[in-house]
């Protein structure tokens, strides 16, 4: 019996060094195995439970229909998406779009110099003048939006200043206005693109620039075939993190435009609230979420993921 | 030259200030004695009084205070093992990981509000509430801690994580005397962002909070809806001032143990 | 410092080891052993595979095939951190935010020794790295060499069977290299741990230690002594390696009574030792360190013995090195071109000039026979 | 490090207890002088617990506290901003566990629809059987005899203007023409946010029924509504402070505010427009599978006291449906136009029905106001 079950091990030992995944092998694969379990096994749970699941729950709904009522009704139609191509929505969308791109290309003006002059002449102060730009956006972003408000109303600061001033006599109109929109929307988002472009403006050598002065470019020329392109990575990334909220932004138009529009956000709350009808609403984020993931796609691919990943 | 850094200065002054104004707003017209709190009509302490007596908001707070707390804990520590990972390990479909990690960021706070509401009253157990709410603010937040830490991770220098291993101590010891302390500046990171994200959302949360859970900013939200009330400003300025605080405090604590260790 | 004396004979016992790394082969069967108390140096370009094989005894790597003993232990499925052997790095991978002392009592506080040992070693170690007083030092407050000084005390604490070194002082600039050179001889002659030393520099190789290995590819070309590399190797890439020897391929004419008859690829007849123990047939080439050759004006040819190899040439180059002349001569008609290196008291009869006629000659037994 | 951890840990079970303790301790009642049914009082008070959902910051707190006091049981509120919102709670969840929720008409027409509401036990509401009116209830078409829901108050909708900007000698004034055609007020007009009033209240004006479903009538009320729009300076429903900092001069709003409007701000006058309007009550209704049914009772009974209810009335302003409140409130309240009804104004208005509500109706309405705010 004994010599059998030793015969047998033996037998089993050659095949193994016969064979040409060793034991040496399988033992790596099994550890790494395990390690990527017990390292990722957490976040695969969460991501597929929470992430995938719901979204996928979404996709599911946008094909139902609504009942008189509101309620759902589990009949298969396309009519939401069919809905989505002839009733306008596409203007909503196309409108979002390009406030959302107003908004980014004003933080870029806006945030660029201002990283630009940190990194660069910030010194010491480097820390705190980044600091001053983020505990703004530690102040509840709702408080901030009223005082917005009111700094914008006709009543408001800017419009009693001009007129103490003597520039105007009444009041200009700035609440309630596709101005206070855009400025609402880059009030909020400007840290967001800030960041991401200082990181990238620090991490740049700052020999760069002499060699490009040595080697005779003119300051502009300098920006733009050294510094610019160089800082792809985090004006892309501010680019995402700007853009993607902006675009379903729903209290900026809501508390700043008063309601005289939607954007694709306050479109699809709308969807969900409102017009009570869920199906819809789902086929609306539906639609939404894949304009966005398109977008990441040919940031990604144009962009290089790295220097999307690191700005973050 | 010299002109163009007094241009940046100048851009940079106006972001400044097109930044602060509101914050400074806030805090000046909640000494106001306007009733809706958006003039300067005097001086006052009142709505500092009010604040004290309103239970609504002490308790708002603290709910608010929790649920980032916890979120914070979670998903830090959710971040840290899932970039150390994604970090260290090699396999099949990690890209795709990634890319789906990438996912809560990307999708509007509005579309992740709705499928979680529509994925947890349809097909979980889970009764809305703070379970929900925390689980929603960690769906949202662990990828932010991910992509800090991971940032981090690309500046260690691993052979550090090997020495320890070396020198004997096992996988967990490494991680808690050397790779731990070494990452700390990108968890400290990724908290300091997740703890005021958390603390401030209001869309996720709005979709899926549940019974006698308002958190600080739907009460806000509520309360603004009919004119700003001068309590809310008081708000706003008390956290300013806190963070402000907070940040000081822990500048100089930092100072000081370094100027303690040399 | 002392050892139980029931110990196996060697510190390392590698037994046809090997590692791939997908479709790579990164060391290939390779078996060696590495007795107590020794300074082993592995020598190699980068590429090949030597590094791979200090990782894999110290742990991080697992080979594929193949047994690894420490003091006649199989370690093949021990993890690093119970391993008694300790690894110091290239990089050196000193904790930056532990002092001196805490790297160095890293691996003890590690294995919960008492507090009062643990100082008491830490302080030992210290002393034996002459870092005395350094303590409390961070090691970004240290210069290169005392950082290694600290890695180096870090991995000796533990009184580890084996210590492996990993090109530790390729960081280091030339004059602070010969200085730890010698400081890592003493250490090791003072713990009296086995060294496993892993390099791509022929010269520290040479200098530190008590036998060597020159790898290649995944194996292991020649072990012996650092003499027997340098004045014998067996293969023209250990020849060319180890010190950039003048290599002549060709084969073996006859055997005489002074030795035997080669001729090169060119046809010059060359005088080489008759070795006992080889066949004429193995002889694939020779090869001659260049300080062995000696340059004479053409006229003197005639002087030379009937050992001496004698070949015409023009000076092509001449590179001064300060303690010796390198020069490049190029034989007429062929291909071939030979190094010297002609050392300053040498004194030297022909004018250092390009295009000078010379002839170069050598003793027919600083001809070193080459196997491949 | 080590203490950080243990520092961390202990807020965070700090930050639990804390909100585990706040709910108040139950306080023995003395008893009012109205009608309570004992058994409904002795369940209200095993269960303890009262969930409401109701609108965010409209009825006055001390109702609220008042009760906790009086009954000894905790209230848990939550909020909501509109009935959309409030009708998206239950759509998503039907089994939402409040026990009292306060919806308007459109609300509780939209989660009877859903079967969503459970029948009120009439023998633990004996004030609300006692004073509640006949009349309204012929109007109240969707619940017969109030078996779901109990009327706190009814509402309509009108305007308020600022007289010192707007030229109060405008014949127009007393019509919703002079909200919805060309006026001189342009940038200062706000609308309510609401999208079956802003056309329903249009469609009146126009002369059709405030529930139309006819598409040519409803093409009228958008080009209406388009042109009107650049008047508009905002869609808000809580235009509060812009009418009170004298920012908006003419707006859209409920009857109520306009009262509380002209106490704050002495220049504002309302106005009920004579082409009619929506006539709607705020029900107090009890969702299916309420954990505290007895308390939901309890609270409702409780609202309906004359007392309470006029408590009520004077806090938010809005027209008494209760028949003591109706003379209980003071003559000043009395004299603002749309607090207190006669029949034939009644007669002129209607209360939204499912012709607006599904359908047809409910699509077009959708599609108008989606282009509205395109």
């Amino acid at each position: 019996m004994a010599t059998t079950a030793e015969s047998r091990l033996a037998e089993s030992s050659r095949v193994q060094t016969a064979s040409p995944e060793t034991s040496g092998e399988r033992e790596m694969k099994r550890r790494h195995r395990f390690q990527v379990a017990t390292y990722l096994g957490p976040i695969m749970f969460v991501q597929v439970l929470f992430v995938l699941a719901p979204l996928s729950f979404i996709l599911m709904f946008s094909v139902l229909k609504t009942g008189p009522y509101g309620n759902i009704v589990f009949e298969l139609t396309l009519e939401n998406y069919r809905n989505l191509l002839d009733t306008g929505y596409a203007t909503v969308f196309f409108k979002s779009i390009y406030y959302a791109l107003q908004t980014n290309f004003v933080c870029i003006l806006l945030s660029y110099p201002l990283a630009y002059y940190i990194a660069r002449y910030g010194g010491r102060w480097k820390a705190s003048l980044l600091l001053l730009i983020v505990i703004p956006s530690w102040t509840a972003y709702i408080i901030r939006l009223y005082a917005l408000k009111t700094i914008l109303g006709s009543n408001g600061l800017i419009n009693n200043f001009l007129i103490d001033l003597g520039v105007i006599q009444l009041p200009i109109q700035f609440l309630y206005t596709s101005y206070a929109v855009s400025a609402g929307l880059v009030y909020t988002w400007l840290p967001f693109m800030v960041l991401p472009l200082y990181a990238a403006l620090e991490g740049l050598d700052s020999s760069l620039w002499e060699a490009a002065k040595d080697l005779g470019a003119t300051p502009v020329r300098r920006f733009f075939r050294v510094t610019l392109p160089l800082t792809r990575g985090g004006l892309l990334a501010g680019t995402l993190l700007v853009f993607i909220p902006s675009l379903g932004d729903w209290l900026v138009p809501h508390l700043l435009g008063g309601s005289k529009f939607m954007m694709a956000g306050t479109l699809v709350a709308h969807k969900f609230t409102a017009a009570g009808d869920i199906p819809g609403g789902s086929c609306l984020a539906a639609a939404l979420a894949f304009v966005l993931l398109l977008l990441i796609y040919f940031v990604i691919r144009f962009g290089g993921r790295e220097s999307l990943e690191q700005a973050l | 030259m010299k002109l163009r850094i007094l241009f940046l200065r100048l851009i940079s002054l106006v972001t400044y200030i097109f930044l602060w104004a509101p914050v400074i707003v806030i805090i000046v017209f909640s000494f106001s004695a306007n009733k809706y709190g958006i003039k300067w009509d005097g001086f006052t302490w009142k709505w500092y009084a009010a604040l004290l007596e309103n239970d609504m908001v002490r308790e708002t707070c603290l709910r608010s205070l929790v649920i980032a707390l916890i979120t914070v804990v979670v998903s830090t520590f959710l971040g840290t093992i899932t970039a150390y990972g994604l970090y260290k390990l090699k396999f099949k479909g990690k890209q795709l990981l990634r890319t789906s990690i990438l996912l809560p960021i990307v999708m509007p706070e509005v579309v992740t509000g709705a499928a979680l509401l529509l994925f947890f009253i349809k097909l979980s157990p889970l009764q809305l509430g703070y379970t929900t709410i925390i689980i929603a603010h960690i769906v949202f937040s662990t990828p932010l801690a991910v992509f800090v830490i991971l940032g981090r991770m690309q500046r260690i220098d691993w052979s550090w994580e090997e020495a320890s291993m070396d020198l004997g101590a096992t996988r967990l010891s490494t991680f808690r005397r050397v790779i731990g302390p070494l990452l700390m500046p990108g968890i400290a990171g990724a908290a300091a962002l997740i703890f005021p994200w958390s603390f401030d959302d209001f869309v996720i949360t709005y979709f899926v909070s549940g019974i006698g859970n308002t958190t600080l900013p739907i009460y806000v939200f509520s309360q603004l809806r009919h004119g700003s009330t001068p309590v809310i400003n008081v708000i706003g300025t008390l956290f300013t001032v806190i963070t402000l605080i907070g940040l000081l405090a822990t500048k100089m604590a930092e100072k000081r143990s370094r100027t303690a260790r040399l | 410092m002392t050892r139980s004396n029931n110990q196996a004979p060697y510190a390392v016992e590698l037994i046809n080891i090997t590692k791939r790394f997908g479709k790579i082969t990164a060391v290939n069967d390779i078996s060696f052993a590495i007795p107590q108390g020794e300074i082993f140096a592995l020598l190699g370009p980068s590429g090949c595979g030597k590094t791979t094989l200090l990782r894999m005894i110290a742990g991080f790597e697992k080979q594929n095939s193949g047994d690894i003993r420490i003091q006649g232990e199989v370690v093949n499925n021990i993890p690093p951190n119970k391993r008694e052997c300790n690894l110091v790095f290239q990089q050196m991978a000193l904790f930056p935010h532990m002092s001196v002392a805490a790297n160095v009592a890293f691996g003890l506080v590690e294995r919960k020794r008492p507090r009062p040992e643990i100082k008491q070693k830490v302080q030992e170690m210290l002393d034996v790295v002459n870092l005395v007083g350094m303590e409390e030092r961070f090691p970004h407050q240290l210069s290169g060499g005392q950082k290694q000084r600290v890695a180096l005390a870090r991995s000796l604490a533990l009184n580890p069977k084996v210590l492996l070194l990993d090109e530790p002082l390729a960081a280091l600039d030339r004059k602070l290299r010969k200085e730890m050179q010698g400081e890592l001889r003493r250490i090791q002659r003072e713990v009296g741990i086995t060294f496993l030393y892993v390099t791509h520099d022929q010269k520290v190789a040479l200098s530190l230690s008590d036998r060597m290995g020159v790898m290649r590819d995944g194996k292991i070309m020649q072990i012996g002594t650092p003499l027997e590399i340098y004045e014998t190797p067996q293969t023209r890439f250990v020849a060319g390696f180890i010190g950039s020897c003048n290599i002549f391929s060709g084969r073996v004419l006859s055997k005489n009574g002074n030795g035997m008859r080669f001729e090169d690829q060119y046809g010059h007849s060359l005088c080489v030792p008759d070795c006992k123990l080889t066949d004429k047939d193995l002889v694939r080439g020779i090869s001659v360190h260049p300080e062995m050759i000696e340059i004479l004006p053409p006229h003197l040819a005639g002087s030379a013995e009937k050992s001496d190899n004698l070949l015409r040439g023009k000076i092509t180059d001449v590179f001064y090195q300060g303690d010796f002349t390198e020069l490049t001569i190029k034989i007429p008609e062929t291909d071939c071109r030979v190094t010297v290196h002609l050392s300053r008291s040498k004194d030297c009869r022909v004018p250092l000039k390009q295009g000078g006629e010379v002839v170069l000659r050598w003793d027919a037994c600083h001809s070193n026979i080459l196997r491949d | 490090m080590k203490r950080r951890w243990i520092i961390t840990t202990l807020f965070l079970f700090l930050g639990y207890m804390i909100l585990n303790l706040t709910s108040v301790t139950a306080i023995a009642a003395e008893f009012p002088d109205y009608p309570v049914p004992e058994e409904c009082l002795q369940q209200a008070q095993k269960e303890g617990k009262l969930h409401i959902y109701d609108w965010a910051d409209w009825w006055p707190e001390e109702i609220y506290a008042n009760f906790e006091k009086k009954f000894g049981i905790t209230i848990v509120r939550d909020n909501f901003a509109s009935d959309d919102e409030y009708v998206a709670k239950f759509k998503l969840n039907p089994n939402a566990p409040y026990d009292v929720t306060l919806p308007s008409a459109r609300g509780m027409i939209q989660l009877k629809a859903l079967g969503v509401l459970s029948k009120l036990n009439k023998a633990w509401i004996p004030n609300a059987v006692q004073y509640l009116p006949e009349e309204n209830q012929k109007l109240i078409w969707f619940d017969p005899h109030n078996a779901y829901g109990i009327p706190t108050d009814s509402f309509f909708y009108g305007y308020a203007y600022n007289v010192k900007y707007v030229d109060s000698t405008d014949p127009r004034i007393g019509s919703w023409g002079f909200l919805y055609e060309e006026n001189p007020y342009a940038g200062r007009i706000t609308m309510l946010d609401e999208m079956f009033v802003v056309v329903g209240n249009a469609l009146k004006y126009l002369g059709y029924s405030y529930n139309s479903d006819n598409e040519k009538e409803l093409m009228e009320v958008r080009d209406l509504l388009m042109k009107q729009k650049s008047r508009v300076m905002a869609y808000d429903s809580w235009p509060k402070r812009l009418v009170l900092e004298q920012e908006a001069w003419l707006s859209n709003c409920w009857v109520g505010d306009s009262y509380f409007y002209h106490q704050e701000l002495d220049s504002i006058r309302g106005c009920l427009p004579k082409e009619g309007t929506e006539f709607g009550v705020d029900p107090l209704v009890i969702p299916k599978g309420a954990p505290h049914p007895a308390a939901a009772h309890l609270f409702i009974n409780y609202v309906m006291s004359p007392e309470v209810n006029t408590q009520l009335i004077l806090g938010i302003g809005y027209t008494p449906n209760h028949k003591a409140t109706r003379e209980m409130v003071p003559q000043s309240f009395k004299d603002w136009p749309g607090t207190i009804i006669d029949e034939a104004y009644l007669q002129k208005c209607e209360v939204i029905n499912e012709k607006a509500l599904t359908g047809r109706g409910l699509e077009m309405r959708s599609k108008i106001w989606e282009e509205l705010k395109r």
